[in-house]
C-alpha cells in the first residue's frame, strides 16, 4: 500500500474502511451510501462488507438523518454522515450549527460529539446555481466545529481518519472536481496534526493562500509565474477552522506579499476572514495591499462558459501576482 | 377525445424523442450537468398537463423537460436551455433542471428535493388571496415525500384550503434506493391521511387514466375545495441521470414493468390504432407496439408515420435551434441577477 | 400501586411547587431568559417518566423542568441552572432551556421546536444497532408536529424500527395558536398513520392513565416491535412563557379546563384520599381537591400535609442551593466548548 | 406624526401598516404575527385592520412557510415573511439562499422576488445558546440578496418600507435588544438610498465602523473617548450588502485608523469583510493596523456574566480604540 497513486476518492473510500474496520461504533449514513455505493463512490463496498446498519441509505430528508447522527454521537457511535453535496447541506444546518457544535458547550461540557458530516461541494461541472453552493464561511463562523479540507488524496486518507477519531464535530469539504484527481497515498505516514496548513510551493516574492481545488490551480499559477521571474509560495491551509495562522505569518514575513485565493464569491467568503486577519496581525511586514482572486458575485449559470468564469482560474491568478509584484499596473475596481 | 387522444400520443411520442436526442447530445458535450430524463414516465406529465388550464401554474423538478413541453414550451427554447444558449427558456442560466417561463406559468424547475411544495403553496396562496378560479400543480417523486416541506405544506395547504393539486411521479426509486428503503408507507397517497388531503392512486402509465383523474382533480382544487394528491405509478425505463446506469434494478422488475405496458403503446391503443397497422409499424423504442394494438382504427399506420416524422422533425430543428442559438455573455448573467433592480444605482 | 401512587402524587406536587417558585425567582430577577412552565401538564411528564427504566433516554423540550425532576435530577442542580449557576446541571451554560444530565440519560433540553425528533432517533439508532432492550423517550407539543422533522423522524423510526416512544404533549396551543389554526388534522394521534407507526390519545390530565399507556408503549418499544406514539390531551394552566399573558384563550376554555380537574386532584383521588380529610386541606394552588376525594383514604391529611412541607422544603433547599452556588467563570466556558479535544492543543 | 419620538418596534409596525394600507400585495405572515400581535409587538393591530388572508398566522413550519413568501412573491405579491427569531432562519435558509436569492437569475431574469424576510436577532438576556444566532455573515456572502439591519427608529421606518417596495429580496435583521429604544421618527423626512451609511458622529483619530445594536455601544464609547482627547468618528453601515465602502473610505482618508465593531463571533464574522476590503482598498492610507472588536469564539452562555463578557461593551471598545490611537500598549493576541 506504501506510496500508492490514488484517486482522491479512494482514499476516502480507504479512510472509511479503516476505521469502520477499527471500531464498530463507527457508522456511515446518508443516501445511496449503502447499497449504490455513494454518488462519487466514496462508500463503494462498505455496504457489502459491513452491513446496512453499520452503512445505512437514508431516505431524503437531510435535516433528520443529519440529527440522527448528532443524537447518535451523545451516546457513543462515532457516525459519518454524508450529505450528497453540500447544497443540500441547507437544509441540515440546523443539526450541524445548533445541535452538533452546541450540545457539548450548552450541557456544561457533558457529551461527546464524535460526529464527522462529510459534503461534496464546490463549482464542478454545469451543475447550475443550487447545485454550486460553497458553505465554508457559513460553518467558519461556528465556534464549536471544526472543518477540514483536503485537497489530496494523502490529506483526504489522513484527515477523515483524524475526524472519524476525534470527539468534536468535524466538517470535512470534499471538492466534487477532485474526486478523481491522482497522487501518492503513504498509509502509513505519520499524520501531520489535522489543522497544520502545508507550504505546497515553496517561494520569495509573494505568497499565496488557498485551500481545497485552488491548491491545484495555485500551483499551476506558481508554476506559470516561476517563467515569468515571480517566485511565489503557495500555502493549502487543510483546515478553515481554525486556521494555521503561524504558518501564514511565516511566509509573509518572507514575502511581504499577500494574494488569497478562493473559489467562492469574495464578498464575506472564507478569504475575508484570511485577509482580514493578516491585515491585522501582519500590516507592517505587507508591503502591498493584501488581495483576494475569488468568485464573481454571482449566481452559478448553467452556461459552460460564464460558469468557469466566474471562478478563479490559472490566468487570474497569475494576472493578480504579477500586479501584486509590480509587474502590471493594477486594474481592479472592485 | 379523439383528437385529444391524438395530440397526447403526438405529445408522447416528442417527448420521447426529445430526450432521446438529449441524451445523444449529452453524450457528444452540447449538454452538461446533470441529465434527468423521462422515458416511461410521459403519460404521467402529458396527461397531467392536458388536464391543465392556461391560468393554471406548474412547478416542477429537475426531471422537467417534457413537463415543460406538455406545457407548451417550444422544443427549440427548451433545447437551447440545455446547451446553455441564450435564447434557451431561461437564458442558459439554468440549464435543464432550472427551466422557467413566465408566459406559461411554468414556475420553474427546482433542483433541490422538496421545494416544489412551498413554492406550489406559496401561489396557491396568491390565487386563494385573490380568489381567483386556478390551480398549481406541484409535481414531486416517491422520494421527496420524506422531505419535511412535504408534510409542512401539505398540512398548510391543507388548513387554509389552498388550490394545489399535488401529483407524485412513482417510478419507485429515489435514485438507487427502492421505495420500499426509503418509506415506512410506500402507497404514498397514504400519507395525505396525516392532513385530510383527498388523495388516491392511478396508474400512471396509462394517459388517459391519468388525464381523467387530473381533470377531475383540478376542477375540484379550481372550485375552492382545497388541496388534491394523486399518486401515479409509473417507472423510469433508463438510469436516475444520464451519470447512472441503473445496476441496482433487479432485471425481473425492469422486465415486469416492461410487460405491463411502454406508455406509448398504452396511448395508441387508446388512440384506436387497427392491428393490421400496428403490425408493420417497426419495434422501435415504442415497443411491443403491435400487440397491444387492436380496435376500430381513429389512427392509421400512415397519420401515425407522418406523426413520428413531424416528431422527429420538430426535435431536430429544436437542435439546429440551440445550435445556433449564440451563448449568453457575462453581461447577460449581471443582468438577470439585477432584474429586479430596475435601474436604481447601489453603491 | 398505592407507593407508586403517592410517589407520583408527591412528584406532581413538587413540580407545582417547584414551577411557582421559580416563577417568583424569575419575577425577582434571579433567573432570565425565557422560561416556560408546566403547571397544568404535571400528570404527562410524572406519569411516562414513571413508566421509564432508568436505562431509558429522555429528549426533552424547553419546557422541562419537570422532565427533569422526575427523571431524578435534583431540585437544586435544576434551579442552580436556573440561576446560571456553577453547579446548575449544565454548569451555567444551558439555563432553563436546556437541561442536561448524562449520567440520569437525561439527553437534553432543546429549545428549537421539532430538534427533539432527530436526536430521539440517533440515540435510537445506537440503542437498535447495540442490540439493547432500551428505549428513548421523546416529548414534544402539538406545535412541533409541524415541523418537517416530525415527519421525516417518523418515517425512520417506523422504517427500521426504532426503539422510541413520542410523546406529545398536546395543550392545544403553539405561543397564541390554537390547534385548529395550526394542524388540519388537530388530532395528533391521527398524524401517525402516514408512518404507520401505533399511536392513541390518552387523558393527560390523568396519571394513572399516563402512567399505564406509557408503560405499556414502552414495553413494546423495549421489545423491538417498533416506535409508537402517545398524544397526552393536556392543557397548560399559565401563559407559554414568562412573557405570554396568555389572553388569546377564551375565558371558557380555561374555565372548562380547570372544571375537568386540575391533575394534581385527579391524583390525590386516585390516591384515594378521603373526603373529610380534604375538605380540611386549603383551597390553594391544588384547587378543588375537597370535592373530588373520596373512596377509602391510603393517603391521611396528615401524610398529605407532610407531604407538602417536604415538598415545599425541598423547594427551599433547592433556592439556597443555587444561591450559594458560585457563578462560573469564562475559563469554564471554555472548559465546556473544548471538553472533547482531550488535550490536543489546536493550532 | 412629524418628529414623533417612538420605539423600534412601533416604528417597523407604522411603516408594516403604511405599506399595508397602500398596496393590497403586501401581506405579512409568520407564527403568531396575528391574533397575537408578534411577539416583539411588531405586527400588533394589524390582524384586526387587515384580516387573516393579509396577516396570516403559521405553524411552526419555517422551511414551508418562507419557501411560500417565495412562491407568492413569483406571481406578484409582495410578503413580509416574519422568522419569529434568526434562531429559525437555520431552518429556512434553503428557501432564502437557494430559491429567493437565485430564482430570478436561474430563471434568466423572468420573475420578480418582491420578499421581505424580517428576523429579530443577536445577544438578547440570558436567551442561551441556541436563541442568540447571529447569521449576518452566511447572507452576506449570497449574491442576490440585500441586507438591512437598521438600528433606530427612523432607519427601521425608511428600510422596512423600502424593501417592502424592492422587488429583489431583503433581509431585514433587527436587534432584539433594540425594539424597545427610542429615537425620533419623522414619516414625512425623505428617505437616503436603502444601503447608504450613516457616519452618525464625526471624528478626526479614528474611524469605528460598526451596525445595528453596536452602533448605540460604539457611540457611547465615541462619547467617552472624547473625554480623553480621543475623536472617534463612528459609521453605522445600516446595510451589510451592499456595504457603502465609498463612506468608509472617505472616513479613512480623515483617520487613518480603522476599528470594526461587530457583535457575531470575529473568526469569519460580518466584520472580516469590512476589514479585509478596507485593508485592501485603503492600505497605504492606514496608519494603523485595522482592528475588530467582536464577540468571542464561544456559544453564547446563558449565565449572564458570561453572555456579557461574549460580546463587545463601551468599555471593550474605548480600550481598542485607545491602544490603536496608541495611548496604551497593544495587548491583543488572538
Ligand atoms: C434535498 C436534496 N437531497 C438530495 C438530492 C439529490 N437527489 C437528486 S434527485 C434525488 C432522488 C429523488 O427521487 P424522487 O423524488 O423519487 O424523484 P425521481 O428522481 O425518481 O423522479 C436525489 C436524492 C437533491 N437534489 N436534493
Ligand atoms: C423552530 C422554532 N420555531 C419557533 C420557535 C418559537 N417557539 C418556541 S415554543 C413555540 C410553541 C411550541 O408549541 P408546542 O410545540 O405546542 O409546545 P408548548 O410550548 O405548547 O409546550 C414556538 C413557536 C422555536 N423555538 N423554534
Ligand atoms: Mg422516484
Ligand atoms: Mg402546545
Amino acid at each position: 500500500m506504501k506510496n500508492d497513486a490514488c484517486l482522491y476518492w479512494q482514499a476516502l473510500n480507504r479512510a472509511l474502511d479503516a476505521e469502520l474496520a477499527a471500531d464498530d461504533d463507527v457508522i456511515v449514513l446518508g443516501e445511496d451510501v449503502g447499497l449504490y455505493g455513494g454518488s462519487y463512490r466514496v462508500t463503494e463496498g462498505l455496504y457489502a462488507r459491513y452491513g446496512e446498519w453499520r452503512v445505512r441509505d437514508t431516505p431524503i430528508s437531510e435535516s433528520s438523518f443529519t440529527g440522527l447522527g448528532v443524537g447518535a454521537a451523545l451516546v457513543g457511535l462515532r457516525p459519518v454522515v454524508e450529505i450528497m453535496t453540500i447544497n443540500f447541506a441547507l437544509l441540515a444546518l440546523d443539526a450541524i450549527i445548533n445541535m452538533a457544535a452546541k450540545i457539548p458547550f450548552m450541557s456544561g461540557g457533558q457529551f461527546p460529539m464524535p460526529l464527522v458530516v462529510r459534503m461534496p461541494g464546490g463549482v464542478a461541472r454545469q451543475l447550475a446555481a443550487q447545485h454550486s453552493q460553497r458553505l465554508e464561511q457559513t460553518l467558519m463562523n461556528v465556534p464549536g466545529l471544526r472543518i477540514a479540507v483536503p485537497a489530496t488524496p494523502q490529506d483526504a486518507w489522513w484527515q477523515l481518519r483524524q475526524a472519524i477519531r476525534s470527539d468534536e464535530p468535524i466538517v470535512v469539504l470534499e471538492h466534487e472536481l477532485l474526486y478523481f484527481s491522482k497522487g501518492p497515498l503513504d498509509e502509513a505516514a505519520e499524520a501531520p496534526p489535522m489543522h497544520r496548513a502545508e507550504v505546497c510551493r515553496a517561494g520569495a516574492d509573494l505568497t499565496i493562500v488557498t485551500y481545497s481545488r485552488m491548491r491545484e490551480l495555485s500551483l499551476r499559477a506558481a508554476a506559470q509565474l516561476a517563467e515569468q521571474g515571480i517566485s511565489a509560495e503557495v500555502i493549502d491551509l487543510r483546515s478553515l477552522r481554525p486556521i494555521d495562522w503561524e504558518t501564514c505569518l511565516a511566509s509573509l514575513r518572507k514575502t511581504h506579499r499577500l494574494l488569497v485565493v478562493e473559489e467562492d464569491s469574495r464578498f464575506a467568503g472564507a478569504g475575508a476572514e484570511v485577509v482580514a486577519t493578516l491585515a491585522e496581525r501582519a500590516f507592517f511586514t505587507l508591503d502591498q495591499p493584501p488581495r483576494r482572486v475569488a468568485g464573481e458575485e454571482l449566481p452559478i449559470a448553467y452556461n459552460a462558459r460564464l460558469e468557469a468564469a466566474s471562478i478563479p482560474s490559472a490566468p487570474s491568478i497569475v494576472a493578480a501576482a504579477r500586479e501584486i509584484c509590480g509587474q502590471q499596473p493594477p486594474e481592479e475596481k472592485s | 377525445m379523439t383528437e385529444l387522444l391524438k395530440k397526447m400520443l403526438r405529445d408522447m411520442l416528442l417527448a420521447r424523442a426529445f430526450e432521446e436526442r438529449a441524451a445523444e447530445e449529452y453524450a457528444k458535450g452540447n449538454i452538461g450537468g446533470f441529465l434527468h430524463l423521462y422515458p416511461g414516465e410521459e403519460a404521467v406529465g402529458v396527461g397531467v398537463l392536458h388536464a391543465a388550464e392556461p391560468a393554471d401554474y406548474v412547478v416542477s423538478t429537475y426531471r422537467e423537460h417534457v413537463h415543460a413541453l406538455a406545457r407548451g414550451l417550444s422544443p427549440g427554447a427548451v433545447m437551447a436551455e440545455l446547451f446553455g444558449r441564450k435564447d434557451g427558456c431561461s437564458g442558459g442560466m439554468g440549464g435543464s433542471m432550472h427551466l422557467f417561463d413566465r408566459e406559461r406559468r411554468f414556475m420553474g424547475g427546482y433542483a433541490i428535493v422538496g421545494e416544489t411544495f412551498p413554492v406550489a403553496i406559496g401561489i396557491a396562496y396568491a390565487i386563494a388571496l385573490r380568489e381567483l378560479p386556478e390551480a398549481v400543480i406541484c409535481f414531486f417523486g416517491d422520494g421527496a415525500v420524506n422531505q419535511g416541506t412535504f408534510h409542512e405544506s401539505l398540512n398548510m395547504a391543507a388548513l387554509w384550503r389552498l388550490p394545489v393539486l399535488f401529483v407524485c411521479e412513482n417510478n419507485h426509486y429515489q435514485i438507487g434506493t427502492e421505495i420500499h428503503r426509503h418509506s415506512a408507507v410506500p402507497e404514498v397517497h397514504k400519507r395525505a391521511c396525516a392532513y385530510h388531503v383527498p388523495a388516491r392512486r392511478v396508474d400512471g402509465m396509462d394517459v388517459l387514466a391519468v388525464y381523467h383523474a387530473s381533470g377531475e382533480a383540478l376542477a375540484q382544487v379550481r372550485a375552492g375545495n382545497g388541496p388534491q394528491l394523486l399518486e401515479f405509478e409509473t417507472y423510469r425505463f433508463r438510469g436516475h441521470s444520464m451519470a447512472d446506469a441503473g445496476h441496482y434494478r433487479p432485471r425481473a422488475e425492469v422486465q415486469a414493468y416492461e410487460r405491463r405496458g411502454d406508455p406509448i403503446d398504452v396511448a395508441m391503443a387508446e388512440a384506436g390504432m387497427d392491428e393490421a397497422a400496428a403490425a408493420r409499424i417497426p419495434a422501435d423504442h415504442v415497443g411491443r407496439l403491435a400487440a397491444q394494438l387492436g380496435r376500430d382504427g381513429h389512427l392509421d399506420e400512415e397519420a401515425f408515420e407522418s406523426m413520428k416524422a413531424a416528431v422527429a422533425a420538430e426535435v431536430e430543428a429544436a437542435v439546429a435551434f440551440a445550435e445556433n442559438s449564440p451563448e449568453p455573455a457575462m453581461e447577460d448573467a449581471r443582468a438577470a441577477l439585477d432584474c429586479n433592480r430596475h435601474g436604481e444605482v447601489l453603491l
